[in-house]
């Protein structure tokens, strides 16, 4: 019996999988199915996940084991239920509370986090000895890098008209910035046809057997 | 009041959060992880709202038979099978409120909820994203036209990063004595990758970095309060 | 950026048809281009292949199902070749699905390696969550973080975890990371912090991020960047398998994008000369 | 002479270090005093095997840690907390497990309540925090800013008047992520002057989300920007609904949503991931008009090339400044570019001083 769910697991995948892929030619009552299925099957999945995996670890399982070293938590439970407060349009302001607490939170939390990963160290990466190499193509690509780094960021400046040498400036940037995204779209290509790889293998594979898998 | 008090939150939490990054000392010290744990806390809670939204907008939508109304009764039937299945017989590791479901595993193979997620849902997802395959290839054909400067670099380096990551590109320039070894493709476009393209990928960090400071200081500030409700 | 172009466009789907046939006669009929090692790839084959038989190595499967197909091969590859040197192989996972693709991965060599004994040979600790701080609690306390493996034996009757108290007696960390947490993870503690060889595989979405830890201070040892690291490694172990079989689809698809980059720009032009002369 | 009582000399000192091991215990500086430092070198007595006890307030003795290096660092941080004496004990064993030598050393924890280490980020803050400040307070007093143009927001205008002409709704997706993310809230800012102009030209707005909390913000967000135009009857609350917390799944809905109602205009501002070429190529395949925008910067190659208009990383954050007009928004942009044209200018002296070979800025600035 075991046998006949595996094996009908591995057909309702290999359907599954071309439901989806029948929505390259057009949209179609195959594809409908799916679309309806997976929207219905995660959302349902990602609420008994929120249940098992953060509300009960993080919430319950604290507050019922030790209440008095947990009290904190139930500050978060309160604000979860103004949260649903919503549900009643008299006291839908209520949720009002938790998401400015919320929205607070990541604009602190998000101040520093970019100032530091994404500005300061960046800056201090930047902060190189470019002609320090033992070749001239490191060299090359040193300056390039530095150049590169500094056209960019001035870019992004508003407040000053983009003419004269400092439109110069922005324009070298915005060739850095196209020869960034010209490259990484080539490098997530590879990434992304390993996908379709991946799942012809398991069609041609574990499906129809006609490769080893 | 029903505007007011949210700023005033909005702004004490922003400026504590901010301090108590440079205090080590205790209570500060931890205040911001705590937060964030409130946040999940918070969102497994309102997850509730988006689930009563999904269901009354598909209900209402079979109700006054609009269009395609038959497949959102699809959505509706999808969506109670999975919660009941992890609601009654749990998830591998938690049992559910039935118990474990020993004699449906022995039976399955696996607990309802790991069937459907190994056998569908897992399917659903890869399938998807590997659309991208495809769409990477017809983006690539539409958009990579040589017309001005800008549209010439970022055709130029795509190609070469594409040639160089694979064995029909090494290939092709594998004939090239020591000294040009750099014009080699895997060379190129690792050079690509290394020097312009981290130069490019700096710069957006920086900005968007700095756009994400003035943007929470707006915040934090109560200059841009929108997501209250407009003004 | 992409201004209306006016030009007749060939209908995508054709396109699309072309990527598919692309990716799966490579797969069915292996053509065999020739794959290039890089540096990096070598540097985790010289660490494996150097590593005296007997030695225990720890193997992260630090990822789930969306990155199987590029992490899936180069774990089989590289557990592979340790079985191959006669190398003892711990398993652990810092994602939940991580279990389950070592397990994957282990079944997939059995056959191969008969003599290859669980509990001696090789062991499945199994997942445990919390990041950087069960890592570090693992430098520490190995069997206090992992007190039984992933089927609940206790961790005192695996013959291969003798002596296993927390990283001294590990050869070398080999991470197949997906995000995090991950690699970057276990460079931070079992390198930084325990001076523990510390090396990996990565999808190549994350590699540009990762490369640089292969610097001077040999932060990571060598790295197997995507598919192609893959590939590079079944050549380097001359056991080609899946990944080599994908690395033909991947130039032949790279090169179908290629050519209708080339087709889009033809047609672009001849259709710009075309207006000009009917201007 | 000499010489005889310098060997001398050296041969006491060699004696007294080879019985010795140094091992020392010290508190961890700019932490909150959980974690104490040992550090302990026995390379001079061949010590094969190190194991480390703890006493609290000399309880009983608590396992540390057991080693076979014979020099080493170690961060205790179990359960260590200010104003408890701690003693640690270092015992030294060799090959046959014979104890070699012992040492101690007793020490307190400290908390402290400023993190030198990051003295930098803090001098960083507050440039940035007083020059926005400063423009935000200057322009308030009525000083004119110029700001550039952004190209991704022309399209708003056309966008919301196509889709009135051609009577098909505009659609809006503030990006994938939950409000703990400063992009969400950037496309909802976005979202509500977007809301308030189709309110005003009779567009309809069609805004899928896939988080709980933004939906409750998307909706309240327009609500008020209909009630702003003056049709607050025209709201339709379900025009903002929720598919699923997934990733892919929501993509999948939102690509059947592009195929069956056609938008006329689709606007992608948050934070997204692989999902952006997929709604990207689907919504160009259905002929809409596309802006995007997001700081993401492994997905904005995909948006510049399959979208009309894109606004690039920080073009996101100063859209909704741009679009105010108001002078406070306005000047807070100036202030952010104050700040830019501080940082930019300590690259450059950063890069100079790299060259000359001093390292004190980078340093400084590094923050670990």
């Amino acid at each position: 019996m075991e046998h006949f769910f595996s094996v009908l697991g591995i057909w309702l995948g290999a359907l599954f999988t071309f439901a989806i892929f029948s929505f390259l030619y057009k949209d179609n009552p195959f594809y409908k199915v799916a679309e309806q299925i997976f929207v219905g099957l995660s959302a349902g999945y990602w609420f008994v996940y929120t249940i098992f995996f953060i509300l009960i670890p993080n919430l319950f399982d604290p507050i019922s084991q030790d209440i008095g070293a947990n009290w904190i938590k139930l500050f978060p439970a309160a604000l979860g239920i103004m949260m649903l407060m919503r549900l009643i349009p008299k006291t839908e302001w209520v949720s009002r509370f938790p998401i400015a607490l919320i929205i607070g939170t990541t604009s602190g939390i998000f101040f520093l986090r970019y100032l530091k990963s994404d500005v300061i160290n960046q800056l201090t990466a930047t902060m190189i000895n470019p002609f320090a190499g033992s070749d001239p193509v490191t060299i090359i690509g040193q300056l390039m890098l530095v150049i590169g780094t500094i056209t960019g960021v001035i870019y992004f400046y508003f407040s000053k008209k983009h003419e004269g040498a400092f439109g110069v400036t922005a324009k070298i940037g915005i060739y850095f910035l196209m020869i960034s995204f010209g490259a990484a779209f080539g490098y997530t290509a590879m990434a992304r046809i390993s996908l379709l790889i991946g799942r012809l293998q398991f069609l041609l594979g574990d499906w129809l057997g006609i490769i080893s898998p | 009041m029903k505007r007011k008090i949210p700023l005033v939150i909005t702004f004490i939490v922003g400026i504590v959060v901010i301090i108590s990054e440079f205090i080590p000392h205790k209570p500060f010290g931890r205040i911001s992880g705590e937060l964030e744990n409130w946040y999940l806390i918070i969102a497994g809670f309102a997850i509730i709202l988006g689930q009563m939204n999904l269901f009354k907008v598909n209900l209402f939508k079979i109700r006054y038979k609009q269009k395609n109304w038959q497949f959102y009764i699809i959505t509706l039937i999808s969506f109670i099978i999975m919660v009941s299945c992890g609601l009654f017989w749990g998830t591998e590791n938690n049992p559910g409120l039935f118990g474990n479901a020993e004699s449906i595993t022995s039976v399955v193979g696996s607990k309802p909820f790991d069937y459907l997620f190994d056998n569908i849902y897992q399917h659903l997802q890869a399938t998807m994203f590997s659309l991208l395959a495809f769409f990477i290839a017809s983006a690539a054909y539409r958009a990579f036209i040589a017309r001005t400067l800008e549209s010439n670099l970022l055709l130029i380096a795509a190609i070469l990063v594409m040639l160089g990551n694979t064995s029909l590109g090494s290939s092709l320039t594998c004939w090239l004595p020591e000294n040009l070894k750099f014009l080699h493709l895997p060379n190129i476009s690792s050079f690509i990758m290394k020097f312009p393209t981290t130069a490019g990928q700096r710069a957006i960090m920086i900005g968007a970095g700095l756009g994400i400071i003035g943007s929470s200081l707006r915040i934090i500030l109560g200059i841009e309060r929108s997501y209250l409700g407009g003004e | 950026m992409t201004e209306k172009i006016t030009r007749k466009q060939i209908d995508r789907r054709w396109i699309f048809l072309f990527m598919f046939i692309g990716v799966a006669l490579p797969l069915i009929f292996t053509i065999g281009f020739p794959i290039e090692t890089s540096e990096n790839s070598e540097i985790v084959y010289d660490l494996i292949d150097n590593t005296p038989s007997g030695s225990k190595v720890i193997l992260s499967f630090d990822y789930d199902p969306a990155s199987m197909p590029e992490l899936h091969p180069m774990a089989e590859a590289v557990m592979r070749h340790c079985f191959r040197k006669k190398i003892k192989v711990i398993v652990t996972a810092l994602w939940p699905m991580g279990v389950q693709m070592a397990e994957d991965t282990f079944s997939q060599l059995k056959a191969d390696f008969p003599d290859v004994s669980y509990g001696r040979d090789y062991v499945n600790m199994g997942f445990k969550a919390g990041g950087i701080v069960t890592l570090q609690a693992m430098g520490k306390n190995f069997r206090e973080v992992f007190p039984k493996d992933m089927n609940g034996t206790p961790i005192d009757e695996l013959p291969i975890m003798d002596g296993i108290n927390n990283f001294n007696n590990i050869n070398f960390i080999l991470a197949f990371s997906a995000g995090d947490p991950g690699i970057k993870q276990w460079v931070q503690i079992a390198h930084d912090t325990y001076g523990i060889t510390v090396s990996g595989g990565v999808t190549g979405v994350s590699a540009p991020a990762v490369i640089p830890y292969v610097n001077e201070q040999k932060q990571l040892t060598g790295l197997l960047a995507g598919l192609k690291g893959a590939a590079e490694y079944e050549r380097l172990t001359k056991e080609p398998g899946s990944a080599t079989k994908g690395m033909d689809a991947q130039s032949i698809a790279h090169m179908i994008i290629i050519l209708f980059i080339a087709i889009g720009n033809i047609n672009y032009w001849r259709n710009k000369a075309k207006e000009k002369r009917g201007a | 002479m000499k010489k005889i009582i310098f060997l001398f000399f050296l041969f006491f000192t060699c004696l007294l270090f080879s019985e010795d091991i140094l091992f020392e215990v010290n508190d961890i500086p700019n932490d909150d005093g959980s974690a104490l430092q040992l550090r302990w070198n026995a390379s001079n007595i061949s010590a094969e095997k190190i194991v480390i006890e703890r006493k609290d307030n000399g309880g009983k003795p608590t396992f540390v840690l057991e080693t076979d290096k014979s020099t080493g660092e170690f961060v205790d941080g179990t359960e260590i907390s200010t104003g408890i004496e701690y003693s640690y004990k270092l015992t030294a064993y060799n090959e046959n497990n014979e104890i070699l030598a012992t040492a101690n050393s007793v020490t307190f924890s400290k908390a402290q309540w400023f993190n030198f280490k990051k003295l930098s980020l803090l001098i960083m803050s507050l440039i940035m925090i007083i020059s926005i400040v400063y423009y935000i307070y200057s322009a308030r007093s009525g000083k004119e800013l110029y700001i550039r143009k952004i190209a991704g927001l022309e399209s708003m205008d056309e966008s919301v008047g196509r889709a009135t002409e051609m009577g098909r709704p505009i659609l809006f997706i503030p990006g994938t992520l939950d409000l703990d993310d400063m992009q969400t809230i950037a496309g909802l800012t976005l979202l509500g002057r977007l809301a308030q102009k189709a309110a005003e030209y009779e567009a309809d707005i069609i805004v899928p989300v896939c988080r709980s909390m933004v939906l409750s913000t998307a909706k309240e967000v327009v609500k008020e920007a209909y009630l702003k135009a003056g049709r607050p009857d025209a709201y339709k609350p379900d025009s903002v609904f929720y598919l699923t917390d997934d990733q892919f799944g929501f993509v999948a809905g939102v690509d059947g949503i592009i195929i069956r109602e056609k938008p006329a205009a689709n606007f992608f501002l948050g934070a997204f991931y692989a999902e952006s070429l997929i709604l990207a190529e689907t919504g160009f395949s259905s002929g809409a008009i596309q802006t995007a925008g997001t700081a993401m910067p492994s997905q904005l190659p995909f948006f510049v090339v399959a979208c009309d208009y894109t606004l690039i990383g920080e073009e996101l954050f100063a859209a909704s400044a741009y679009l105010s007009k108001e002078p406070h928004q306005l000047g807070s942009l100036k202030g952010q570019d104050m700040g830019k044209a501080v940082f930019v200018i300590a690259l450059v002296i950063g890069i100079i001083l790299e060259i000359s070979g001093i390292h004190f800025l980078k340093d400084f600035l590094t923050i670990h």
